[in-house]
C-alpha cells in the first residue's frame, strides 16, 4: 500500500514540475489559475483527486500550446479541511497572486466562505462539485450535478424496481435536507409515499437502531443521500444485518468519493445511483482520459465524479477563454453564457446561460462487483431545480443561494 | 508599583504601535487580522489557565458562541454594534452559569476538563444538527453543518452602510487586542488578579483565608469566556461565515497548544503562540511534502518534553540571564491539584 | 463571665461504617488557649475539619460567637474572623512570603492597609530576610512560620491550628510558642497537637480525644497524671 | 416480542461497545493515573493493523484478536519509552503530550494509508429473529466485551501480576516497597493498555469505515466513560458504560441517534456534578 503511494507521489511531482517549467514557445506572461482544495485533513479523499485532475487538465492545455499562446500556471493552496484557511487563501489568490480564475472549494461551507471574496474582487470562480443547488451569482459557474439532475431520474427508476413505500436517510446538512425534499417530491410525483425521513449529522457512524427502525416500518425502498466516511458504515451495517438482500437501496452520494470501491461486492452490489460520471463509461473520451490519468499517476483508482467535474470545469473555462480571446472576467462570462460546451470523459457538458450551472448527461447505475454498471443514460439533463429560482439573464446582479421550496 | 505599572502601559503601547505599523509590510493584513484574533483567543485561555489554574478543554465553545451570537444578531438587527456587545456578554454569561455549576460542585482538574469538553461537544452536536428549516432564530437560519453566511459585517457604529473591512479592519482588531491586553494586565495587577493567582497556587489555603474561591473562579472563567466571545465575533466578521467547526474539539486543542507553546503564566506567551502557530499552519498549506497534522503534533510533543514552560518564559529567562536580572517567577510546571477538602 | 466563642453540640462524623467523631460537646471561651490531644485516629483532626468547614458533620451543630455555622464552607467560616492553619503546610508555593501574607491581609483590609499590616507581621515574625523569597524555596520551619503569619495578619478572634509544631526544630518551636502566646491576648486559640513537650510549655486546659469522643477535659497537669489518659495515650507513646 | 429482543440486543451492544472503547484507557488511567489522549488513534491503528493483515492473507479473527493488539501494544511500548516515561506524575503534561502524539499518528496514518475510507466487511453473517434481521456481529461484540471484563477481573484477582498491579493502583510506591521496579510495571501496563485499545479498534473496524481521523470519534466517549467511572477499574468501567449505554440507546430509539449522543453527554455532566469523583467514589467502593 505504501509503495503505491510513493509511486504516485513521485509521478505527481514529476508532472507538477513539467507543468510549471517555462517553455520557450509561450508568451512571457502566464495565465494564472488559482486552485483551492483540501488536499489534507478529513476531506482530502475528495480533494486529492480533484487536485490531480486540475494538474492533468492544465498539463494537457499547456501541452497543446496553452491558451491564447500563453502558458497556464497553477497557483494552489491546501486548505487542510479548515474553513478559516479558505478565507485566507482566497484573499491571497485574489489580492496578492491576482489570479485570472479560481477553481476549487469542496464543501458548500467552503464555497460560501470564498464566493463573496471572488465576487468582490471580480475574480471568475468555478465550483466543480455536486451540491444542493440554488446558488445564483453571475461570477460563479457550477459544473457539478444538482439534486434534480440525479433524483428526477433515479427515484422513478428505483421505485419501478421496488415499490411505492420509500424511507429516506439523509445527511444532516443543507445538501441532505434539500435533496431529501426533492426525493420526497419525486416520490410523490411518481405516486409513491415517503414513510419516514431521518437525518444524520456527518459524524454518526452507528446505524444499528436505525436499521431496526427501518425494519419496523418495512418500506419497499430506502433512498440514502448519506455523505462521508462515517456514513459509509451504514451500508456496511445494512449488509451485516442481511438487509441488503431484503430491501433495495438507492443513493445520490454513494460513490462520489469512490466509496463503492471500499465496500466489498457483497456489501455494495445492487445499490442504485445516478451520476454524471462512472469509470465504466464506455466512450472514447473516457478511455483516453483514463489512460492520461494512468500515465500521470500510475493507476486510475483515484478518479471519481468530483475529479472529472473539476477536469471538465477547467476545460469549459478554457473553451470560454478561447472563445472570448482574453482571460478578462466579463468577456469570458459572456462567452461562456453563449452555452459553451465540451465533450468530456462523462460526455457532453454545456453551460446553462440562465443559471451558470451545467446541462449534462446523467447515468443511472447499479453497483456491481465494486464497479458502477451503467443501466440507463439520460442525455443532457438540465439543472431544473436552480432554473426554477434563478435567472441570471434577467437579474445579472443576483447574489443569493436560494433554498428551493417544494 | 504605580510607576512600574505606568511603564508597563507605555512599553506595551510603543511596542504594539511599532508592530501594527511594521507587520503589514511583512504579512498581508488579511492574514494578520486572523493572527491577531487568534492571539486574543489564546490570551483568553492563557488568562484563566495560566493565572487562574482553570484548564478548560472547551475554550472553543465560547469562541464559537461569540461568533454565532454575532452572526445571528447581525442577521436580525442589520447593524453591528449591538451584536458585538451581545457576542461579548452572552458567552460571558454562559460561562458564568457553567462555571458556577462546576466550581460550586467542587469539580477540579481532570473532571473540570471532562465537563468543559462535554459541553463543547454538546454545543457542536447541537449546532451541527440544525440544518433543517425549523431551526430559526428571528431571521437567521442556523444552517447546521454549513453554518451562517452573509450577515452584516462590522460597520461604523450607527451607520450600517459604512463597513469596516480590509486594512481598516486589521487596525480595529489590532487595537482591540491591545486594549484587551492592557485590561488583562490591569486585572492581573489588581487585587482580583493577585487573589486569582493565589487560588491557582493553593485553593484550600485561599478558602481558609476567607476567599470565596468558587465565586472568584466563576468570575475569572466568565471574563475569559467574554474575551473568547469577542475574538469569536471578530473572527465572524473576518471570515464572513460561521460554521460549527468553530466549536470543534480540534479548535479547542489548538488553543491549548498555543498556550503551551507560547508559555503559560505569561500574558504574552499565548498571544505569541497563537499567532506563531496559526502563521505556521498558513505557511504549511503552501507545501505538500509533509502532512501538516503531523507537524503540529510533533511541535506539541517536543514542547511538552523539552520546553514545558513555553517559548516566552524560555526566551525571557535567557534575556534576564544575559542582562543579569533574575527571571520573573512562573509556575514551575502545570499541576492540577486534587481538592484537599471533602 | 467571658463569652463563648466556639461551641459544638453532639458533633458526629461518620465515614461509611466508621465513626470518626462521636457526639462531641465542646466549648471555648474568648482568649482561651486550648490544646486537643489524643492518639492517632482519636478524631482530633476530623473534629478540626468539621469545625473549619472542610468537612460537613453527619450530625450535630457548630456555633461560633453564638451563630450556627454547621455545614458552612471554609471560606465562610474564615470570613467571620477565624484564622485556620491545616496540618500540612498550606501556602502558595510560587509566591513570595510578602505576597502570601498580603493575600491574607487583603481579605479584610484595603490594599494599602494590607501592605502595612504585611510589613508589620513580617517584622514581628522576623521574616524580613526572606520576605521576597518564594515559599517553594523555604525550609519547613520557615514555611510553618509564614503560614502562622497568614493567620496572624488578619487579626482573628478565633485561631484554629492543626499540629503547628510538627517537624520543627526546637528553636523554631520556641519562637512559635511566643507567637501563639501573643495571639491569645486578642484571640481564643485551639491547637491540635502531638508534641507533649510543646503542649506542656504552652497549655492550660487540655481536651483529650479517644475513639472519636472526648475522654476528659482538664488542666494540663491533671491530664498528664491521669491514669486513663496515660493508658490510652501516653503509655503507648512513651 | 421480536422487537423487544432486537432492542435488548441493541442496548447490550451499546454497553458492550462502550466497555470495549474505554477498557484500554481505563487500565492505563486506573494504574498509572495517565490519561492517554492518543487512545483513539491507538484504536485507529488497531483497525489499520487488522485491515493490512487481512489484506496480506491473515485470517480475520487472528488479525483482530492477535495481530492488532500486538502491533498496537508494541507501538504503545515505544511511546511509553520515548515520551510518557518522562512525564509520570504530571497528569496535564501527559495529556498534552499524548494529544500531540494523536496528531502525529493521524499524520502518519494519512501519509501511509491516505485519507480514503477503508474497511473490511463483517466476518459474521446477519440472522433473523421473527420478522427482524439482526447484525450477527453485534453478538460478537457483546461476547468480546463480557470476555474482556471477566479476563480483566481474573488477571487482577488471580495472578501475581494482578496483585502487583492492584498494589500499584492503591499506592504507587507500594510496588517499589515490594521490590518491583515501578518503571517495569508502568511499561507493562502501558503495553497492556495499548494492546487493549488496539483490540477494541480491531473489533470495531468491520462495523465502521476507517480513516486516519477515526480515533476522534472514540476518545471523547472513552474519556468520559473512564472519568465518570471513578477510581475502581472494573466496577467503574462497567457501571459507567452501562449507565451511558442505556441512556444513549433509550434516547436513540425514542428520538434519534443525535439526541441519543446528546443525552449521553448531558448524563455525563449531571453525573459528574452529582458525583465529582466518579460513580465508584460513591458506589462499589473498594471494588476492583
Amino acid at each position: 500500500m505504501s509503495l503505491k503511494r510513493r509511486e504516485f507521489l513521485g509521478a505527481g511531482a514529476a508532472l507538477t514540475t513539467a507543468a510549471l517549467l517555462p517553455s520557450a514557445a509561450f508568451a512571457a506572461d502566464t495565465i494564472k489559475l488559482g486552485s483551492i482544495l483540501d488536499t489534507s485533513g478529513i476531506f482530502d479523499a475528495y480533494g486529492k483527486p480533484m487536485d490531480q485532475a486540475t494538474r492533468l487538465a492544465i498539463a494537457e492545455i499547456n501541452a497543446n500550446g496553452g491558451l491564447l499562446g500563453r502558458e497556464v500556471e497553477i497557483i494552489d493552496y491546501d486548505t487542510q479541511s479548515d474553513m478559516a484557511l479558505y478565507s485566507q487563501y482566497a484573499q491571497k489568490l485574489t489580492r496578492q497572486d491576482r489570479v485570472d480564475v479560481v477553481h476549487g472549494g469542496i464543501l458548500s461551507a467552503s464555497r460560501e466562505a470564498i464566493r463573496q471574496t471572488m465576487r468582490k474582487t471580480d475574480t471568475l470562480y468555478f465550483y466543480n462539485v455536486q451540491y444542493e443547488g440554488g446558488v445564483c451569482d453571475r461570477n460563479i459557474f457550477v459544473t457539478g450535478v444538482t439534486p434534480t439532475q440525479q433524483v428526477e431520474v433515479l427515484v422513478p427508476y428505483a421505485m419501478k424496481k421496488s415499490g411505492p413505500k420509500v424511507y429516506i436517510l439523509a445527511a444532516d446538512y443543507n445538501y441532505g435536507q434539500i435533496t431529501a425534499r426533492w426525493i420526497q417530491k419525486f416520490v410523490e410525483d411518481n405516486g409513491g409515499e415517503v414513510v419516514a425521513t431521518d437525518f444524520f449529522p456527518l459524524d454518526v457512524s452507528d446505524f444499528g437502531s436505525t436499521i431496526t427502525k427501518i425494519q419496523q416500518v418495512s418500506p419497499d425502498l430506502v433512498v440514502a443521500p448519506l455523505v462521508g466516511g462515517a456514513h459509509l458504515s451504514f451500508f456496511r451495517q445494512w449488509a451485516a444485518a442481511g438487509m441488503n438482500t431484503k430491501i433495495p437501496l438507492a443513493s445520490t452520494t454513494m460513490g462520489v468519493g469512490n466509496e463503492h470501491k471500499v465496500l466489498t461486492s457483497a456489501e455494495g452490489d445492487g445499490i442504485m445511483v445516478a451520476y454524471n460520471y462512472s469509470q465504466e463509461l464506455d466512450t472514447p473520451e473516457n478511455k483516453a482520459f483514463k489512460e492520461k490519468w494512468k500515465a500521470a499517476y500510475g493507476d486510475t483508482n483515484g478518479i471519481h465524479e468530483l475529479a472529472v467535474s473539476t477536469y471538465q470545469g477547467i476545460m469549459l473555462w478554457a473553451e470560454g477563454v478561447k472563445k472570448a480571446g482574453t482571460v478578462d472576467r466579463d468577456p469570458v462570462i459572456e462567452a461562456l453564457e453563449t452555452g459553451v460546451s465540451i465533450v468530456g470523459p462523462a460526455g457532453n457538458i454545456a453551460i446553462d446561460p440562465q443559471t451558470h450551472h451545467a446541462t449534462l448527461d446523467v447515468h443511472i447505475m447499479e453497483v456491481e462487483d465494486q464497479k458502477m454498471k451503467v443501466v440507463e443514460t439520460l442525455n443532457q439533463v438540465a439543472p431544473v431545480d436552480t432554473q426554477a429560482v434563478c435567472n441570471l439573464q434577467e437579474n445579472p446582479d443576483d447574489n443569493t443561494q436560494y433554498e428551493i421550496e417544494i | 508599583m504605580e510607576r512600574s505599572a505606568k511603564r508597563d502601559v507605555v512599553v506595551t503601547l510603543i511596542v504594539s504601535a511599532i508592530l501594527i505599523a511594521v507587520m503589514p509590510m511583512l504579512i498581508g493584513t488579511y492574514t494578520l487580522t486572523v493572527l491577531v484574533i487568534y492571539g486574543m483567543l489564546g490570551l483568553s485561555l492563557g488568562l484563566i489557565w495560566g493565572f487562574g489554574g482553570i484548564l478548560c478543554f472547551g475554550q472553543a465553545a465560547f469562541f464559537g458562541l461569540g461568533a454565532y451570537v454575532y452572526a445571528i444578531a447581525a442577521v436580525n438587527i442589520g447593524e453591528s454594534t449591538l451584536p458585538m456587545i451581545l457576542a461579548v456578554l452572552l458567552p460571558g454569561a454562559f460561562a458564568a452559569v457553567l462555571g458556577a455549576v462546576m466550581f460550586y460542585g467542587r469539580l477540579t482538574d481532570v473532571y473540570l476538563g471532562v465537563i468543559t469538553l462535554v459541553v463543547t461537544l454538546i454545543l457542536f452536536k447541537f449546532i451541527n444538527s440544525t440544518a433543517g428549516p425549523q431551526y430559526v432564530i428571528g431571521d437567521a437560519r442556523l444552517g447546521g453543518f454549513n453554518g451562517i453566511p452573509g450577515f452584516q459585517t462590522l460597520n461604523v457604529p450607527g451607520d450600517s452602510g459604512a463597513y469596516i473591512w480590509g486594512d481598516a479592519y486589521f487596525y480595529v482588531c489590532a487595537v482591540a487586542l491591545v486594549i484587551v491586553f492592557l485590561l488583562v494586565t490591569w486585572l492581573l495587577r489588581s487585587s482580583f488578579g493577585r487573589i486569582a493567582i493565589g487560588i491557582r497556587e493553593n485553593e484550600t489555603r485561599m478558602a481558609l483565608i476567607g476567599y470565596d474561591v468558587a465565586a472568584r473562579k466563576t468570575v475569572l472563567f466568565a471574563i475569559g469566556a467574554a474575551i473568547a466571545g469577542l475574538a469569536g465575533a471578530l473572527f465572524a466578521n473576518w471570515a464572513e461565515i460561521v460554521t460549527p467547526n468553530l466549536f470543534s474539539l480540534g479548535q479547542s486543542a489548538e488553543i491549548i497548544i498555543w498556550c503551551i507553546v507560547g508559555g503559560l503564566g505569561t500574558r504574552l506567551g499565548p498571544i505569541v503562540g497563537a499567532a506563531g502557530l496559526a502563521y505556521l499552519k498558513f505557511l504549511l498549506g503552501q507545501q505538500s511534502m509533509i502532512d501538516n497534522t503531523l507537524i503540529m503534533g510533533l511541535v506539541l510533543v517536543i514542547f511538552v518534553l523539552f520546553l514545558p514552560r513555553g517559548l516566552v518564559p524560555a526566551v525571557g529567562s535567557l534575556w534576564h540571564a544575559s542582562v543579569g536580572r533574575t527571571a520573573r517567577r512562573r509556575p514551575a510546571n502545570r499541576r492540577m491539584r486534587r481538592a484537599r477538602h471533602g | 463571665m467571658a463569652e463563648t466563642v466556639l461551641e459544638t453540640a453532639g458533633l458526629t462524623m461518620r465515614f461509611g461504617g466508621v465513626t470518626a467523631s462521636d457526639n462531641v460537646d465542646f466549648k471555648l471561651k474568648a482568649r482561651e488557649l486550648r490544646c486537643l490531644i489524643g492518639p492517632n485516629g482519636a478524631g482530633k483532626s476530623t473534629f478540626f475539619k468539621c469545625v473549619t468547614g472542610l468537612l460537613t458533620p453527619s450530625e450535630g451543630h457548630v456555633f461560633m460567637r453564638g451563630q450556627e455555622v454547621t455545614g458552612w464552607m471554609p471560606h465562610q467560616v474564615a470570613s467571620l474572623g477565624v484564622g485556620i492553619k491545616t496540618q500540612t503546610p498550606n501556602v502558595m508555593d510560587a509566591l513570595s512570603v510578602h505576597e502570601n501574607i498580603w493575600l491574607a491581609a487583603r481579605r479584610f483590609f484595603t490594599p494599602v492597609e494590607a501592605v502595612a499590616r504585611t510589613d508589620d507581621v513580617i517584622d514581628r515574625l522576623a521574616l524580613g530576610s526572606i520576605a521576597r523569597t518564594d515559599l517553594g524555596q523555604l525550609a519547613h520551619g520557615e514555611r510553618q512560620r509564614v503560614e502562622l503569619g497568614l493567620v496572624v495578619v488578619t487579626d482573628p478572634w478565633l485561631v484554629l491550628l492543626d499540629e503547628p509544631a510538627a517537624g520543627m526544630s526546637a528553636a523554631d518551636v520556641d519562637r512559635m510558642t511566643g507567637i501563639i502566646l501573643e495571639m491569645t491576648r486578642s484571640a481564643a486559640v485551639v491547637i491540635v497537637e502531638h508534641d507533649m513537650q510543646f503542649i506542656r510549655s504552652i497549655a492550660e486546659t487540655v481536651t483529650v480525644f479517644h475513639q472519636g469522643a472526648v475522654l476528659m477535659e482538664d488542666h494540663v497537669d491533671r491530664v498528664m497524671t491521669d491514669e486513663t489518659v496515660r493508658r490510652v495515650y501516653l503509655g503507648k507513646k512513651a | 416480542m421480536d422487537i423487544s429482543f432486537v432492542i435488548l440486543v441493541e442496548m447490550l451492544y451499546a454497553i458492550a461497545s462502550l466497555v470495549l472503547i474505554s477498557a484500554g484507557l481505563a487500565v492505563v488511567f486506573g494504574m498509572m493515573k495517565v490519561i492517554n489522549l492518543a487512545h483513539g488513534e491507538f484504536m485507529m491503528m488497531g483497525g489499520y493493523a487488522t485491515i493490512t493483515a487481512v489484506g496480506l492473507g491473515v485470517n480475520v479473527f487472528i488479525a483482530m484478536l492477535i495481530v492488532a493488539p500486538l502491533v498496537v501494544g508494541l507501538i504503545g511500548l515505544v511511546v511509553e519509552r520515548l515520551v510518557i516515561r518522562h512525564l509520570y506524575g504530571r497528569l496535564v503534561d501527559t495529556m498534552l503530550a499524548t494529544w500531540g502524539l494523536s496528531l502525529v499518528f493521524i499524520g502518519l496514518a494519512t501519509m501511509i494509508f491516505g485519507n480514503t475510507t477503508t474497511g473490511i466487511s463483517t466476518p459474521i453473517p446477519g440472522f433473523t429473529v421473527g420478522a427482524y434481521q439482526i447484525n450477527g456481529y453485534n453478538f460478537f461484540i457483546i461476547v468480546m466485551a463480557v470476555v474482556l471484563v471477566i479476563a480483566l477481573y481474573a488477571v487482577l484477582k488471580g495472578t501475581r501480576a494482578g496483585l502487583i498491579a492492584r498494589g500499584t493502583m492503591q499506592r504507587s510506591d507500594m510496588a517499589a516497597a515490594l521490590g518491583y521496579s515501578p518503571d517495569r510495571i508502568y511499561m507493562a501496563t502501558f503495553f497492556f493498555g495499548s494492546a487493549l485499545s488496539g483490540l477494541a479498534g480491531a473489533i470495531l473496524a468491520p462495523l465502521v469505515g476507517l480513516v486516519p481521523t477515526s480515533g476522534g470519534a472514540y476518545i471523547a466517549k472513552a474519556f468520559i466513560t473512564v472519568i465518570a467511572g471513578g477510581p475502581s477499574l472494573i466496577a467503574g468501567l462497567v457501571s459507567s458504560a452501562t449507565s451511558f449505554g442505556l441512556v444513549n440507546q433509550i434516547f436513540t430509539f425514542a428520538v434519534s441517534p443525535v439526541i441519543g449522543e446528546v443525552a449521553l453527554l448531558i448524563a455525563a455532566v449531571i453525573l459528574l456534578r452529582a458525583m465529582p469523583q466518579g460513580i465508584t467514589s460513591r458506589f462499589f467502593k473498594g471494588k476492583l
